[in-house]
C-alpha cells in the first residue's frame, strides 16, 4: 500500500473506496495472541464468553504477528521484553495498530519509580494508537478502547491525500485518545 | 454441461470450439462464484458455531443482522493488507504456493455432480481423480512451509506431508466400499444408483464403518481438528502459514474451507445419497427442466450438515499428537477400511449371489 | 521414565542430520506469558532445552525495600496475578508475624473463604488454558464463565476484579455485605454442576488422556530435589498440604477437607494428567471448605481497634526477620522479610512456587516431542509474574 | 523436632563452625561457617531424624557490615524446618562493588541452582562451584546488581529508554541522536518516608496541578 498511501486527490470516488476499505479494516481487527502480565488475563476475559469481543469482528486472535492487525500490549514491558515487543511490531503487516493496555504500558504504572528495568510506557518503543489506563483495566475499558480504535480506523484515509482539516482532526483525535 | 454447450451452439449459433470454451468458462466461473460465496458463508458459520458452542454470540455487529457481513469485511481488509515476503524466503515458491494449494482443491470440483446434469465433467475415474488432484495441495503446503524460511513453518509443512500422505490410504480404501456397491468410479453413477436403490449407507452394515473411516480420514486431509497438526496454533504458532500475511494468507484460509466442502461433497455423493432425497420420495433428478436444479439445494443442505459436524468436532475435541495421528492412521483406520471393503464384498456376494 | 524412552534418537543412521534450534517464546500462544525456552530439536523430538526467564521482571523485591509494609500489598497482588488473594494473605501473615499481631476471628474465616474462592478462579484458568494448550479451545470459555462469577463475588467486598488488595496486615480492608455469604453458597451449588461438565468435556476425553498420560513424569525424589510444591508435588503422590499440615490460618484446623494426590490413574504416577486431575479435585475441596466456612462464619470486626490505631502511622515492626509459607494455588509461597526497625524492610524476598516448579522444566523436556513440551509447560501451570517477580 | 533439638543434633555431629541458635529475631536461625556449609546440608538431608528433603529458599541479605546468605530448609516427612545462615563480612577497604562468595549447595540440593543464580543476578553474591553460573532474570548484558543498596538506576538499556521522560525511539532524529542522559543520583535510602512515595523521582516533587482553564 505504501505507494498509493495518501497520494490520490480527494474526490468522491476515492472517498467512496476509502470508506469501503475503512469499513473493512475497522470491522475485522484481528488482535495478536500476546500476553505479558496481569492485563493479559483481563484481555482473555474480553475474548471469553461474558464480554465476547468477536461480536465486533475482532475475535480471531492470530498467533503470528504477520496476520494480525492489532497488537494489544497487555502488561509491563521491561528492558528484556522491549526488544521483543519492538521486533513483533516490526513483523506486523501494515496497517497495524497498537493498544497500550494498563497503567504500566501507558506510563510505568506502579513500577514507575523503583522499577530499574521497566520501560515507562510502551510508547517509548512503538507508536501507540490507543491508551487504555487501569491496573488492570476492566474488560469494559478495553472494549471501549477497541471501539475507539474502530472509530479511528474508520476515519483513516487510505488512498486520498489527507487535506488539512482531516489531518487536524486526526491530530486532535490522537491527542484525546 | 451439454445443456450449456447446446445453448451456446444452438441458441446463440456459435462455433463448436468457441461454444465449448465459453461453456467451460461459464461453468468454472459460476463454480468460482459459488465457492467464494460458500467460503464467506462457511467462515461466518464457523465463527457462529464456535461461538455458540462456547456460549458466546460470535460476530454480531458488522453488517447488521448477526454480523452477516463479517466475512466480506475480513476479505476486504485482507485484500488491502500489506503483503510481506520475509527477506530469507524463496520468493518464487513463497509467491506461488498459495495458488497451488488453492488450485489443487478447486480442480476437484469439476467432477462433483451438484444435480442431474450440473456437473462440469463426469470423469470415468471421478472418485480417484478427486483424491489425486486434491493431493496437489500437499505440494503447495510443503512449498509454503519450506520457502518461508521459518522453523515453525517447516515443522508444519513436514507434519502436513506425513499426515496427508498417510491418510490418503485409509480414505481411498474406505471409498472402495461404495465403489464396490455401485460398480463404477463415475460420480454421476452414484447418484443414479442411489436414486434407484436408496442411499448407499443403508446398503450394508459395513458401509457405516467405511463412512466413519472416510470421515475421520477426510478430517485429517482437510487439517481439521483433532488433526490440525500442520497449523497447531498452540504448538507451531500458525504452522506452515506462519509467515504469510494479507491476501496470500487468505488463500490458505479459503483452502481449508473449500477442501471441507470437497470432502463433504464426496461424503454426501458416495454415502449419503448425493442430490437425492431420502427414500427418493421426490425424484429430484427426473423433475422438469429448471426444477432438477433443486438437487443442488438438496446436496448443499447435506453438505452443510456434514460440515457442521466437522465444526462441532473441531470446537469440542483436543488435538492429537503427531505420533498418535500416525498410529491412528496406520494401525486403526487402514485395517478398519480394509475390513469394511472386504465385508462389503462378502455381503454383496452373499446377498446377491 | 520408561514412557519417555520410546523416543530415543537412533544415532546409527548414516543420514546426515542437523540439530534444529527452536525458540519457543517469549511470544508464543502456549508459554503462559513470556517464558522463553530454547529447544534443540531432532525432528519432532527435543534433545535439549534451556529456559530463559526474566521477561516479566518487575523489580518487586527492590520495591519492597523502598515502600512501607502496607504499600507493598498491591505489589504482592501483581506477583501471582491469578491468585492475588492468596498472595495478599501470605504477605499479611508475614507482616503480622513480624508485628506479633493476629487478625480477628471473622477476618480469618473471611480470609479463608476468599483465598479458596481465588484458588478456584486460579485453577479454572489453569484448566482453561491447559485445554487450549492441548488444542481444545472450548474449555477455556467455560472456565472463564465461572471465573466471572467468582470475580463478581470478590469484587463486592474488594472493589477490584482481579488484583484485590483486600487482605491486609491485621485483618481485612472492609467487611462483606450481608448477602455475600448467600451468594457464595449459591455459586458453590452452581459450580458443582459445572465441574461435572468440565470432566465430560475435557478430563475424560480419550484424546486428552492420550496427550497427557505418561507425559512429563516427575518422580518423587525429583520433586524434593527441585523444590517443587503445590499440585506439582501432590501430582507425584506426595500427600502434603500446608493448609492441613502446618495450618497458617486457624479455620483450616477446624474445617474438614481432603488433600487430593495423584494416583497414576491413566499411566505413570506423576504425569501431566495426574497434576491436572489434582487441580480439578482441589477445586471441589475448595468448595467443601467454602461451604463449611460460610456455615461457621463468626460475627465481629474484621480489624481490631489496636490495629486500626497502628495504621495511623506507617507500620514499623521491630528488628527481626520472618519467613512465612502459605499454600498458594501453584504451591508454597514464602515471604522472607528482614526488618531493621524502619517503615520498610531491608530485604523482602518472595519464594515463588512457580519459580521453583519451572526449574524442573529443563530436566523434563529432553526426549519428549514438541507437542508434549506444550503439555508439560501447561501442566506445571506457571505464572510468569511470579517466576520473574 | 523443634529448632532447639535440631540444633543440638547438628552440634552432636562434631562439625566445627556451627554457631548458636539465634532466637533474637522472630524466626530462630543457626549461623554456619561457609567452610562446613555443604557438610551440614548433606547431614541434614541424609540423616533419618532430620530428613530435610527440601531446600525451600535461598536468600541473600545486604546489611551494612556485609552479606547474610539465608537457607530455609524443611522436612516434609518430619514436619519441621530450620533456617541456616552464612554471614560474609565485608572486608575493610573493599569498595561497593565487592562480591561476597559462598560455596554453592546445588550439588546437595538441585533446587538451589536457580535460587543461587537469582541471588547472583540481583545481589551479586558469588556461589562457587555452581554448575551453571550466569544471570537468570536480567539480560546477560546488564550492568550491576540492582538489589544492592547503592545501585545506580540506568537510564537506558542498549537502545531501550528506561526513563520516564525519555524521547520515544521512533521520534528520534537519526541524524541527531540524543546524548545519553546522566545516570540518576546514586543510592536509595534504606527506608523511604511514605509521603515521598507519590512524588516522581526525576521531577523533584509532585508536579504542579495544571491550571484550570476558564469556565466550561
Amino acid at each position: 500500500m505504501g505507494l498509493l498511501n495518501n497520494t490520490l486527490p480527494d474526490n468522491k470516488l476515492v472517498g467512496a473506496v476509502d470508506t469501503a476499505v475503512g469499513w473493512g479494516r475497522k470491522s475485522s481487527v484481528w488482535p495478536m495472541t500476546f500476553g505479558i502480565a496481569c492485563c493479559a488475563i483481563e484481555m482473555m476475559a474480553v475474548f471469553a464468553a461474558t464480554f465476547d469481543l468477536d461480536r465486533f469482528g475482532a475475535g480471531i486472535p492470530r498467533a503470528t504477528p504477520r496476520q494480525s492487525d492489532l497488537i494489544i500490549v497487555p502488561g509491563t514491558v521491561n528492558a528484556k521484553m522491549a526488544v521483543r515487543v519492538r521486533r513483533l511490531y516490526d513483523q506486523m503487516a501494515e496497517p497495524r495498530y497498537v493498544i497500550a493496555m494498563g497503567a504500566c504500558v501507558c506510563g510505568g504504572g506502579p513500577y514507575v519509580k523503583w522499577g530499574y528495568n521497566t520501560v515507562k510506557g510502551v510508547h517509548k518503543i512503538i507508536p501507540v494508537d490507543i491508551f487504555v489506563p487501569g491496573c488492570p483495566p476492566r474488560p469494559e475499558a478495553l472494549m471501549d478502547g477497541i471501539l475507539k480504535l474502530r472509530e479511528k480506523i474508520g476515519r483513516e484515509a487510505v488512498f486520498a491525500r489527507r487535506n488539512e482539516a482531516n489531518t487536524q482532526m486526526n491530530a486532535k483525535y490522537d491527542a484525546v485518545s | 454441461m451439454e445443456t450449456l454447450i447446446d445453448f451456446f451452439t444452438g441458441t446463440l449459433g456459435l462455433g463448436p470450439t468457441l461454444a465449448l470454451s465459453l461453456a467451460y468458462a461459464t461453468a468454472i466461473g459460476s463454480l468460482l462464484g459459488f465457492i467464494t460465496v460458500y467460503a464467506m458463508f462457511a467462515i461466518w458459520m464457523e465463527r457462529k458455531v464456535a461461538a455458540h458452542i462456547q456460549q458466546r454470540f460470535g460476530p454480531m455487529e458488522v453488517g447488521g443482522w448477526h454480523g452477516w457481513a463479517q466475512s466480506p469485511a475480513d476479505a476486504l481488509k485482507l485484500m488491502f493488507k500489506e503483503d510481506i515476503i520475509p527477506s530469507g524466503a524463496n520468493k518464487v515458491l513463497f509467491w506461488i504456493a498459495p495458488a497451488i494449494v488453492f488450485c489443487g482443491v478447486l480442480a476437484g470440483f469439476i467432477a462433483i455432480p451438484f444435480a442431474a446434469g450440473v456437473q462440469i465433467v463426469d470423469i470415468d475415474l471421478g472418485v480417484f481423480f478427486i483424491i489425486a488432484i486434491a493431493s496437489i495441495e500437499v505440494i503447495g503446503v510443503i512449498m509454503a512451509g519450506w520457502s518461508s524460511n521459518s522453523k515453525y513453518s517447516l515443522f508444519g509443512a513436514v507434519r502436513e506431508a506425513a499426515q496427508v500422505v498417510s491418510y490418503e490410504l485409509p480414505s481411498a480404501t474406505a471409498l472402495l466400499a461404495p465403489i464396490l456397491v455401485v460398480g463404477s468410479f463415475k460420480l454421476g453413477d452414484f447418484n443414479t444408483y442411489q436414486a434407484e436403490h436408496g442411499w448407499i449407507i443403508f446398503s450394508n452394515p459395513f458401509m457405516w464403518i467405511a463412512l466413519l473411516v472416510y470421515f475421520i480420514a477426510s478430517l485429517a486431509g482437510c487439517k481439521r481438528a483433532p488433526f490440525d497438526l500442520p497449523e497447531a496454533e498452540s504448538e507451531l504458532v500458525s504452522g506452515f502459514h506462519t509467515e504469510y500475511s494479507g491476501m496470500r494468507f487468505s488463500f490458505f484460509g479459503l483452502e481449508e474451507f473449500v477442501s471441507m466442502l470437497l470432502v463433504s461433497a464426496i461424503t454426501c455423493t458416495l454415502f449419503l445419497g448425493g442430490y437425492t432425497l431420502p427414500f427418493n420420495f421426490l425424484d429430484v433428478a427426473n423433475l422438469a427442466a429448471p426444477f432438477h436444479l433443486l438437487g443442488v439445494a438438496v446436496l448443499i443442505v447435506k453438505i452443510f450438515a456434514v460440515i457442521f459436524v466437522q465444526m462441532w468436532l473441531r470446537w469440542t475435541l483436543p488435538r492429537m499428537r503427531v505420533d498418535q495421528v500416525m498410529t491412528m492412521g496406520y494401525k486403526y483406520l487402514l485395517p478398519w477400511a480394509l475390513f469394511a471393503v472386504a465385508g462389503t464384498a462378502v455381503w454383496h456376494v452373499w446377498m446377491e449371489g | 521414565m520408561e514412557a519417555l524412552e520410546m523416543y530415543t534418537v537412533d544415532d546409527r543412521s548414516d543420514v546426515y542430520t542437523e540439530e534444529l534450534k527452536l525458540n519457543l517464546g517469549p511470544q508464543h500462544p502456549s508459554t503462559h506469558g513470556v517464558l522463553r525456552v530454547e529447544l534443540s530439536m531432532d525432528g519432532e523430538i527435543i534433545t535439549a532445552s534451556r529456559c530463559d526467564i526474566g521477561y516479566l521482571h518487575r523489580c518487586a523485591e527492590k520495591i519492597g525495600e523502598n515502600v512501607t509494609y502496607l504499600q507493598y500489598t498491591p505489589y504482592t497482588d501483581r506477583m501471582d496475578y491469578l491468585a492475588s488473594m492468596n498472595n495478599n494473605l501470605a504477605w499479611s501473615l508475614t507482616v503480622e508475624k513480624l508485628l506479633g499481631v493476629e487478625a480477628p476471628e471473622r477476618a480469618q474465616w473471611l480470609r479463608m473463604i476468599c483465598a479458596e474462592l481465588n484458588r478456584i478462579a486460579s485453577h479454572l484458568i489453569a484448566f482453561g488454558t491447559y485445554g487450549i494448550d492441548i488444542g481444545a479451545n472450548t474449555p477455556f470459555f467455560y472456565a472463564f464463565r465461572e471465573r466471572e462469577s467468582i470475580m463478581a463475588l470478590l469484587e463486592r467486598p474488594s472493589g477490584a476484579r482481579m488484583l484485590y488488595n483486600y487482605i491486609q496486615p491485621g485483618g481485612l480492608r472492609r467487611d462483606v455485605d450481608e448477602n455475600w455469604v448467600t451468594d457464595v453458597l449459591a455459586f458453590c451449588d452452581d459450580f458443582e454442576k459445572r465441574w461435572a461438565e468440565y470432566n465430560t468435556l475435557l478430563s475424560n476425553n480419550r484424546i486428552f488422556i492420550g496427550r497427557t498420560a505418561n507425559i512429563g513424569v516427575i518422580p518423587q525424589d525429583v520433586v524434593y530435589a527441585c523444590g517443587a510444591t503445590g499440585p506439582v508435588m501432590r501430582g507425584s503422590g506426595i500427600k502434603w498440604d500446608l493448609r492441613r499440615d502446618v495450618p497458617y490460618l486457624k479455620p483450616y484446623e477446624e474445617v474438614d477437607f481432603d488433600v487430593p494426590v495423584g494416583e497414576g490413574t491413566h499411566g505413570t504416577l506423576g504425569d501431566c494428567w495426574d497434576r491436572y486431575w489434582v487441580r480439578m479435585r482441589e477445586m471441589m475441596e475448595s468448595i467443601r471448605i467454602i461451604r463449611q466456612g460460610c456455615a461457621a462464619l463468626p460475627g465481629g470486626e474484621v480489624m481490631e481497634k489496636v490495629m486500626k490505631k497502628m495504621y495511623k502511622t506507617p507500620l514499623t515492626p521491630e528488628a527481626g526477620e520472618a519467613y512465612m509459607r502459605c499454600e498458594n494455588p501453584r504451591g508454597e509461597l514464602g515471604f522472607y522479610v528482614v526488618a531493621e526497625g524502619g517503615t520498610s524492610p531491608i530485604r523482602c524476598r518472595a519464594r515463588a512456587p512457580s519459580f521453583c516448579n519451572l526449574s524442573l522444566l529443563d530436566s523434563l523436556l529432553p526426549g519428549t516431542m514438541i507437542a508434549d513440551a506444550v503439555a508439560i509447560i501447561g501442566s506445571l501451570d506457571i505464572v510468569l509474574g511470579e517466576v520473574d517477580r | 523436632m523443634n529448632e532447639q533439638q535440631l540444633h543440638d543434633k547438628l552440634r552432636a555431629t562434631g562439625l566445627g563452625g556451627i554457631g548458636e541458635l539465634e532466637s533474637s529475631a522472630r524466626d530462630p536461625f543457626v549461623v554456619v561457617e561457609a567452610s562446613v556449609l555443604l557438610e551440614v546440608m548433606a547431614f541434614l538431608r541424609d540423616d533419618s531424624e532430620t530428613a530435610m528433603e527440601m531446600l525451600h529458599n535461598v536468600t541473600a541479605v545486604q546489611r551494612e557490615t556485609g552479606f547474610d546468605v539465608v537457607y530455609h530448609l524443611c522436612s516434609y516427612s518430619r514436619h519441621h524446618s530450620l533456617t541456616l545462615k552464612v554471614i560474609v563480612a565485608q572486608p575493610e577497604g573493599e569498595a561497593g562493588d565487592w562480591e561476597p562468595a559462598v560455596p554453592s549447595v546445588a550439588s546437595v540440593y538441585p533446587s538451589a541452582n536457580w535460587h543461587e543464580r537469582e541471588q547472583w543476578d540481583l545481589l551479586g553474591v558469588r556461589f562457587n562451584d555452581h554448575p551453571d553460573f550466569r544471570r537468570i532474570i536480567l539480560p546477560e548484558e546488564w550492568i550491576g546488581h540492582p538489589l544492592r543498596k547503592d545501585y545506580v538506576y540506568p537510564s537506558t538499556f542498549g537502545e531501550i529508554p528506561l526513563e520516564l521522560d525519555a524521547i520515544p525511539l521512533y521520534e528520534r532524529d537519526e541524524n541527531d541522536p540524543p546524548k545519553p542522559s546522566e545516570p540518576r543520583p546514586a543510592g536509595t535510602p534504606l527506608t523511604q518516608p511514605p509521603s515521598e512515595y507519590s512524588t516522581r523521582p526525576d521531577a523533584g516533587g509532585r508536579a504542579p496541578a495544571p491550571e484550570k482553564k476558564g469556565e466550561s
